[in-house]
């Protein structure tokens, strides 16, 4: 038998079982009392932080044919300023007249300032056990500058407004072998797949909790993952075809998820089971 | 969980990847490591294979060793525990993983105003024991805690 | 080369408490690789030192059942704010890192 | 204590989920564009093929109409749960249970169809995903009701048999738009799968009917 990490299906974002637990038995509430304790005993301490540490380290270091660091990169709050720039996101940005996440606008920084050949970030983007990505370190360092504060994307331009619109439809297409689309799962409150509790992304408590703690160290993979990733994973579940990195799909949906987070508080990056 | 079940109960290759790294000659103690790795210990395939291993014999059950752990792990690759010893003259503490292939995870030297008190994050395999044993003053004290490990996402 | 790892040190008290989180693989040698099928080698940390100054606080031997990217915890007695923190491992193929953190008030 | 504020915080700020009226009927425009985005921005990978974006009679009515379509119409509820019904292949032989134990192994895998699983791998039933089922399996999801005694409290008659085959089958048949995968319609599972599955809920030998 071949070895696969295991993933999680449509348990796409993990949340404190205390606010979700339903009644349903001793031996149901014992088991996530107990996985509650050992959650609690893991906070600290996350991994990220080495990505995190790694990422700042590649903003700074000059490379590419035109030997330039990240430091005049726009993300949306002025070149070079990343403190905050991530709770604003997806947005809209003027020079590509188009709605970026975080991982579509450093591609965009690292061709334009650095020289690189976007094919080349976007053809295999995800980590894997021995092929750590530099764009994946810059995720996490991105969106570490942005913890603590309040998700806020700015949703004025009508792009952005079009694009947290067609997110939400993208959220409710049920089609595949299963049936499934992300409703499925989450659009419910209290559910769990196995003993994976799910968000209802439909509330703003859902949505604070998930989009809020994501990007994520996974411990199942060992990895830092990040919001491209985490929807990628998410349609494999669902048993779709694969979506193409940084494609107008992604963009939607993580606009609707921020959308429906926005005024909580961004918490990431996190560390899921 | 599979992975990680598959992982660790999978294939015997470790030996012998780690007798070539041996044989490769790259596990030269370092200036800084006071002690050789105790390859005898830590490649022992059972939980009394480890102990002797370890040089552990007569262990004493005590109530002042503790571990503090979760009783339900949601992801064996990575389980947090806090282990401790109130016996008097601890100078050396060590965890095991009764059911994990090579049972031996760690064993801490304390010296120096070093308080018998570790906490570190271990894999297991599948629902075990965590046994933990401290040395004080050349005698050895031990206590143990079972950890489950539950199968969490769908498998997929 | 490895990565470095982050220290955290502060003390209350004469008690200083020390976590480290170290950047690790940590594989068991059983792990099968997804793609070629093929095992993983062995490549995990065996030995972890740390010295506060110049006087061995901890010296621990570590095999393949800690987790990856590790992480360890521990209090020393009689430390005090401004003293550093040494903290060296050595793994299995003879790689090894140093990296260091001043003990900060707690 | 703490589940009752988190309770009260979760009415006042956020319990509010999105209007259920039917999102894509709202503005057809918008919806028209959406699909038109999906069907340009994925890439076929492994055994996942394109065409599973392509929506078939009854995903482009639970889509249309928000999970809740109207029973009359030629895709309303009446007539297309009628045809669901009709599609149903049933056992040749009339017999309706397999193997619990077989069914226990399947309902515990959550393999299959993803772009990672392989042609010919066999499938798995996914039911801990959704279902308790043995009261052993702590590791049980909760999108589905709890299957706990399914057999003891509807008892192990032929009907029931039939129904819980059926059910599936293709749930589509009994309730257009469940959450519940159609395992037989879409051939994820081979009519001997679900015999076992239909066991493992019935048979009173089943750890599902013990206590």
């Amino acid at each position: 038998m071949s070895f696969k990490p295991l993933m999680l299906a449509a348990a796409l974002f993990a949340l404190p079982i205390a606010v979700f637990a339903q009644g349903g038995g001793e031996a149901k509430d014992n088991t996530m009392a107990e996985i509650e304790k050992y959650r609690e005993m893991l906070a600290g301490d996350n991994p990220a932080e080495l990505y995190e540490a790694k990422g700042e380290e590649i903003w700074k270091r000059k490379a590419g044919p035109k030997d330039a660091s990240l430091e005049k990169c726009d993300l949306g709050l002025g070149p070079g300023v990343v403190k905050g720039a991530y709770a604003q996101m997806p947005r809209y940005f003027a020079d590509v007249n188009r709605v970026q996440d975080l991982e579509s606008r450093l591609v965009h920084c690292m061709v334009t300032l650095q020289g690189f050949k976007a094919e080349d970030l976007t053809k295999e983007p995800f980590d894997t056990d021995d092929r750590k990505t530099d764009l994946n370190a810059l995720v996490a360092y991105v969106v570490g500058a942005s913890k603590g504060m309040t998700i806020n994307p700015p949703l004025k331009h009508p792009q952005e407004k079009e694009m947290a619109e067609l997110g939400k439809r993208i959220f409710f297409y049920r089609a595949g072998p299963y049936d499934f689309s992300c409703a499925t799962c989450h659009a419910e409150n209290g559910r769990r797949i196995r003993l994976q509790d799910l968000p209802n992304l439909t509330t703003h408590i859902g949505s604070q909790r998930a989009y809020g703690s994501w990007p994520a160290y996974r411990i199942s993979e060992g990895l830092f993952r990040s919001m491209q990733w985490r929807i990628n994973d998410c349609f494999r579940q669902q048993r779709f075809p694969e979506p193409q990195f940084g494609s107008d799909t992604v963009t939607a949906l993580l606009l609707f998820l921020a959308s429906n987070a926005a005024g909580g508080k961004y918490d990431g990056p996190g560390f899921k089971r | 969980m599979d992975k990680l079940r598959r992982m660790l109960l999978k294939g015997t290759g470790a030996s012998g990847a780690l007798a070539a790294a041996l044989a490769a000659g790259v596990l030269k103690p370092g200036q800084v490591f006071a002690a050789d790795w105790n390859k005898a210990a830590f490649d022992a395939k059972d939980i009394d294979g480890a102990l002797k291993g370890a040089g552990v014999s007569g262990a004493a059950d005590s109530k002042d060793v503790t571990i503090k752990a979760p009783d339900i792990a949601e992801n064996g690759a990575v389980v947090p525990i806090e282990v401790a010893s109130n016996v008097p003259k601890t100078q050396q503490i060590m965890v095991f993983i009764e059911k994990n292939p090579t049972p031996l995870a760690a064993s801490f030297d304390l010296q120096n105003g070093t308080e018998p008190s570790v906490s570190l994050r271990v894999k297991m395999g599948q629902t075990s024991n965590i046994k933990v044993v401290a040395k004080a003053d050349g005698k050895f004290y031990t206590t143990a805690k079972e950890v489950k490990v539950t199968i969490g996402g769908c498998g997929g | 080369m490895a990565d470095p790892m982050k220290i955290r040190a502060t003390v209350q008290g004469d008690v200083a408490e020390i976590r480290v989180l170290v950047n690790h693989a940590m594989e068991t040698g059983q792990r099968k690789d997804a793609k070629t099928g093929e095992l993983v080698p062995a490549h995990f940390i065996q030995s972890l030192v740390a010295k506060l100054g110049d006087k061995t606080v901890l010296d621990a031997q570590i095999g393949p059942s800690v987790s990856r990217n590790p992480v360890f915890g521990f209090k020393v007695k009689g430390a005090k704010a401004g003293e550093k923190v040494v903290i060296t491992w050595k793994d299995n193929k003879g790689d090894t890192r140093t990296d260091e953190a001043t003990i900060s008030a707690g | 204590m703490k589940n009752a504020t988190m309770l009260s915080l979760w009415l006042a700020v956020g319990f509010a989920a999105l209007p259920p009226s039917a999102i894509a009927a709202d503005d057809p425009a918008l919806e028209k564009k959406a699909v038109e985005m999906i069907k340009r921005d994925f890439k076929e990978k492994g055994i996942a093929k394109l065409d599973r974006l392509n929506l078939d009679a009854v995903q482009a009515a639970c889509v249309k109409y928000s999970d809740k379509p109207p029973h009359e119409g030629s895709d309303g509820l009446d007539t297309l749960e009628k045809q669901q019904m009709a599609a149903i292949k049933w056992p040749a032989d009339g017999k309706f249970m397999g193997d619990w134990k077989k069914g226990e192994v399947l309902a515990q895998s959550g393999r299959g169809m993803t772009w990672r699983d392989k042609p010919g791998d066999p499938n798995g039933g996914n039911c801990y995903n959704c279902h308790q089922l043995k009261p052993q399996e702590l590791a049980y999801g909760t999108i589905g009701p709890s299957l706990l005694q399914y057999g003891k409290i509807r008892g192990n008659t032929p009907e029931t048999q039939k129904y819980t085959y059926g059910k599936i089958y293709n749930a589509k048949a009994y309730n257009l738009c469940s959450n519940m995968p159609r395992f037989g319609h879409f051939g994820v599972l081979t009519e001997e799968q679900i015999k076992d599955l239909v066991a493992l809920l019935l048979d009173p030998e089943s750890p599902v009917n013990k206590k």
